[in-house]
């Protein structure tokens, strides 16, 4: 197939030059797929140290036309921007090498989304590169787009935390979180776990459950509470999908807003975002926020109802993990800290009728 | 161009509307029920509920 | 294939007949298919109108090798227990005339469910037969096993309300709910819809899906209240499974208790029961409860976790919709009329591995 | 969210007008997606009678952007290219109304596929309108590329012809296909049944099948015969996923060319296509055509084995039947009819991982 | 729970004791289903090295009930029957251990399953045993039955080679097969791939597939021609489901039956058979052989079709590959082997409605 | 560059092979066994088969 040709004119022409470091897993896929329809990007290096110099179409077969392959992450070379897509523990263990190489850092893993050391002895096993922690820009930009303009170490939301964070915001903008009770409930598909899963993700054990997985204590909690100041009671079930991650909030704020109010403040909050729908009610099918409706892209939907008798609010959110909750939110961070078009190379859009990407 | 009864936004109406005919409002999806013409007005359709068995 | 012949000693020996109102149905087929596992039970009619004289195999194809074809539900005969599974509304129809028919109605549907006229006037559109509900005994054997022996009219739980009461009865018995906050957040298959199911259900459209159907309001709140005397925060999502229904509950007590009290009152509550097994924690890969394990059993796993940071209880249910959730617990409920040993015909085990059942 | 803007450079600045008849439809909404993000068009009026003035995203959740309602098919105004995607039987009652609205037709149905009347006499019943039927070019470009430009009735090919085609033609190129007993054995989508489907393809009966569908006979048979000149024996099964159409065609040639042979044989025919990749064998999880890599896409997968003790080759095509299958095929010949760049709008990568899209 | 209670009158009243090595597996866990629910077998060992004293159920959660704990293989007692389902290569390894210990074993391994060495050296690295190949008999009874009263080595068939074998063995017996070409495409579930999957059979990449496995040269023709007497072309392809093989034979017979002649053909092979039924055109949904509607079960369907215009018969069989093409078969086997009722602890029904078990 | 044993098609190697590395083939996807690397010679390398059970 021939290479796919795109102008850069969204990117006003210019072309920054990018590599991605953990680009054979799932999130480092989706950043080359993503990078490769980018009119503002290049893709220079994509490492893998298990399949270096294997091309990415054998690990990746949706790109198999792209040209490229992978190559050890001890032989990057100085670029741009660089993505990074490993787990948890390795940015930190080579933030300094990778801040020699470049500009521009945006990393994927929660290496540097909390604040503060103490908050990574806590929730994590510590933290072996605390300095640079001040430097890192949160990056989820319906929540910090004013500060990701010429960031140069960005982190990019957890997934889980990114579909909670929607999901509350607008009710946090109209002080509704204020004192209330927050049960989350969240449902996501397998792709969560990565590439390298072991026995309880192989596909007998993995299909068709619904699999309490993280009862209580999740980790992401930790960045709801620093996006929201907010302590929330967090459960995640696994379901049967590969890419998805669905959040139901039950919020009980100490008075009970009416639907308008709730319209009103969805409308303040989310209106003039590019990424975010509003969907809460209505007719048809697809009443309220589904996964995959925005699978494979970089959009949220976010509905809510409310529950009178109970005194309750809910909020559905709904993204695709790999997008909007790491890769498709990286490279919008990304278009941000450059002065690119928000949009830029994040305009696709989902299927219909698909059954469970 | 009238106000949607569910979310308030404004609903942009196909100008050969007729009375008794249903649109939704593209903000929040509700079916709205053409009421009046000049001027349009418009109410929220009856709702056929989901009947899930159980 | 040759009929299956098994002998009838677990029911001591005696047989009674028994019909099936709504065969062609979800429940009615597995009605059938638990009854002609039955050593006690032989079925002498089983009703569908569309279906009328074909045979029970050519709707539900596990079973072809039954020797039956459905009468039309006008054509009832006497019987010794009649069971119905037909949709809300038909069994206050027609309850006078099954009643002439046979000394034990076991009803499925939601008909005589409630204990009174005004809760069917709050949560449905009144009722036509209010004269019937003091005779109702609510079926699930958990709850309600000292009523049942000798019940002539027997009201078979709801799926979502069943998964639901399972998992707070241990907390309710321990005097664990008072004054608590209860959110429930419920995962069902597309069985639970029923065979007429619309455009939302077809294959398609309900691949895959993590989709809010009762975002508030659900119906079997009122079940649910009625037997533990609290008012729930219910949510149910359709997710992609056909069979199996998921209930979280999310518990805020005015103490928090520790696994150990809570393992205390699991054991309290449900250990003699022969249907419920207590999932919570533990090694390997299924540790909480999951609705496949349980698939095509009359079993329901009921699992918990403490949340000491957020003063929760979380606890987790899992039951198969049709069978522990209905046609099951009806099973169940007449053998425990019948004087029948208690898991007659019940004794199935689930399936490992298994896919999406 | 914000409408995507997309500039007109692939078509060379120009930009026509489209409308689509049976846009509520699955091959009608893809039309609607893929033309959204083509540069070369702007879509006019999206048809359809039951949602008429209802938005485009009512039922449609993908495109909830558009900001598009449906129109009556009786409204229809005069426009530069008319997609047709409705029904079987549907165009050929409308083709002087239409053809008198626009130059271009471009049908989705099977209504101007075949030559002649007395095909359709055989294989459907009848023809309504035959003296269209030698205006019309059957789609497939990698066929009938060179009829296409400056077409103005296009008959757009089966999904399932579609993809047997593909795996054919390499082979039928090579001269390998005469005399040779062809079995081809096909698995599809429930997509393919289109939005209305009856009670077979409810999720709960349609889930988890392979399901003989079309044992014998196919209309599609129709179709691969007048291309290849060649009749095959053609069997079809539905399968668990929504999306997707795969082909496995097992050739018994006069002689049993070489793993050699066939590469060079792929490489004549497919080299130079812009949608068409030869998968082959190869290392790693993905060695063959396999439907969910190519889903949402306008690409195929083809491949080869050869089975030396049999005399057998076996060729694979997968493809995305309502993109390649439908939609996508449509596009693409109007791209080659309207001298627009080949691949416009159809440059989309698949995703990976994915689940059952 | 509490455990069922079953009375051995299937068995006559005598029980025998039973080993499962292998147990830990997937055909091994299914052995343990079907011998805790027979009369005639106690359950006296089930061996894992890896889950060594761990309880059954935690591993095979449906098996919670069971008052069982993994023993090492090294440990084994005297047994009557020893069931074994551990990996290709080592039942010849330690067969003569196992026949000191037992009189009966049930290898359901392809260990012993070919009649000579010369067999092992073409299709597999050759045998180390083979001395005991003679007193090896192939377990399928529908071509066994004669030969399994008393055997002391019984061979379970392979899951595919038993689909096809079934599909093909009316024809054969008919005198169809003389001369026939034949193509036989199977699908087949992820639990074919037994517990121990690699990267391939991770939820993400095996979800939604139709993958081409074995394109050519797949092992279980050496059975199937073993047989039949007859070489196949056969092809693999995974599917999205767990359980379940479905194959398709397409026949090309020197001369056309009628279907009259394959009802005929049809009825005098399977008319007596307990575990067969013929499954062929019929009303409603479910027309042909589909594995979900006999997962769980040790059924089998069988249908067919004609093709006159092509002069091709086409057959469908569907199974569940760990029962009907395992563990039931071996029960099966056992069951005739020492004179028990031949569906002794096989008569569950399947389950509908059921999505992808 | 260097012709892939399985297709014909050629492969462009990366410069810093050394013997004994794995490439695929960006054709047809054979993984290939550098033999030497002046000049360049490539062999079909070893493949692991997949075990299915059954
Ligand atoms: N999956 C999601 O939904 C999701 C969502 C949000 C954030 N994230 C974050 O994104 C990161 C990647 O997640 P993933 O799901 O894509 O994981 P994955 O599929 O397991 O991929 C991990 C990648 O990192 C590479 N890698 C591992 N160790 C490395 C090391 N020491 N140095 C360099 N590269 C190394 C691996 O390739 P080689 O071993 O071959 O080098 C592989 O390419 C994680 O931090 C995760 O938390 C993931
Ligand atoms: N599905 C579940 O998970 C579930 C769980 C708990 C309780 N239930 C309850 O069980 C009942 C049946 O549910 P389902 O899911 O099995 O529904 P279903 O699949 O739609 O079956 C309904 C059955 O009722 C028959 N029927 C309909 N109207 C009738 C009438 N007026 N008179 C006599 N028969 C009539 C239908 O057959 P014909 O129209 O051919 O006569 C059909 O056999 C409902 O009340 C439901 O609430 C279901
Ligand atoms: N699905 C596939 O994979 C596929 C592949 C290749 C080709 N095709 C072909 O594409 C066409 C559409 O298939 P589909 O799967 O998209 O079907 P579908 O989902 O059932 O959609 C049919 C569309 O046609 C409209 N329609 C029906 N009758 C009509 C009439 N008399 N006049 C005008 N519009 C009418 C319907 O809307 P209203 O009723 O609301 O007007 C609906 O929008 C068929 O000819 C099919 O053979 C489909
Ligand atoms: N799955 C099917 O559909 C199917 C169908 C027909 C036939 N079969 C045959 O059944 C057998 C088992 O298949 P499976 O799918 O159940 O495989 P599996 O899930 O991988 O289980 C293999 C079992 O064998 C044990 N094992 C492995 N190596 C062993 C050794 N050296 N000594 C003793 N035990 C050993 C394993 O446990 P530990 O390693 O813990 O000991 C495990 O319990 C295979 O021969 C297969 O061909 C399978
Ligand atoms: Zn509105
Ligand atoms: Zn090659």
């Amino acid at each position: 197939m021939a290479a796919t040709e795109r102008d850069a004119s969204a990117s006003g022409g210019e072309t920054a030059t990018a590599s991605v470091v953990g680009a054979s897993g799932f999130a480092g896929g989706e950043l080359l797929r993503l990078l490769a329809g980018h009119p503002g990007f290049e893709v220079a290096q994509a490492t893998s140290r298990e399949h270096a110099n294997r091309t990415v179409g054998s690990v990746h077969p949706n790109l198999r036309s792209l040209d490229l392959r992978f190559a050890d992450p001890g032989d990057l070379d100085a670029v741009d921007v660089l993505f990074a897509a490993a787990p948890h523990g390795v940015a930190m263990e080579y933030i300094e090498e990778w801040r020699d190489l470049t500009d521009t850092v945006v990393d994927l893993s929660a290496d540097f989304r909390l604040d503060s050391e103490s908050q990574y002895d806590e929730w994590y096993d510590g933290h072996s590169a605390p300095d640079h922690l001040d430097d890192a820009v949160y990056a989820l930009p319906e929540l910090s787009r004013g500060d990701l303009a010429g960031a140069d170490l960005i982190a990019s939301g957890g997934c889980n935390a990114t579909a909670t964070i929607l999901g509350l915001l607008p009710l946090h903008e109209a002080g509704l979180l204020e004192g209330a009770q927050v049960v989350v409930d969240v449902k996501v598909g397998s792709s969560e776990g990565g590439a390298g899963g072991g026995p309880a993700s192989s596909h007998p054990e993995r299909s068709g459950v619904v699999r309490p997985y993280a009862p209580t204590g999740h980790r992401h909690e930790a960045e709801i509470e620093q996006a929201l100041g907010l302590s929330v009671s967090f459960t995640a079930h696994a379901v049967d999908m590969v890419r998805g991650a669905s959040a139901t909030c039950h919020i009980f704020p100490a008075e009970t807003p009416s639907k308008g109010d709730l319209w009103a403040a969805f409308r303040e909050t989310y209106g003039d975002e590019p990424f975010v729908e509003t969907v809460a009610g209505g007719s048809g099918t697809y009443r309220y926020p589904e996964p995959k409706v925005v699978a494979g892209t970089n959009d949220a939907e976010i509905g809510f109802e409310v529950d009178p008798e109970n005194g309750r609010v809910v909020t559905f959110a709904a993204i695709d993990n790999v997008v909007k909750g790491s890769a498709g939110q990286a490279v919008h961070a990304a278009n941000l800290a450059l002065g690119y078009e928000e949009t830029a190379g994040l305009d696709q859009f989902g299927l219909h009728p698909v059954g469970s990407p | 161009m009238t106000a949607c009864t569910e979310c308030g936004a404004d609903v942009v109406l196909p100008d050969d509307l007729e009375v008794g005919e249903i649109v939704d409002c593209d903000t929040c999806g509700t079916e709205l029920e053409v009421i009046e013409t000049a001027p349009p007005s418009l109410d929220r359709a009856p709702e056929l509920a989901e009947d899930w068995g159980e």
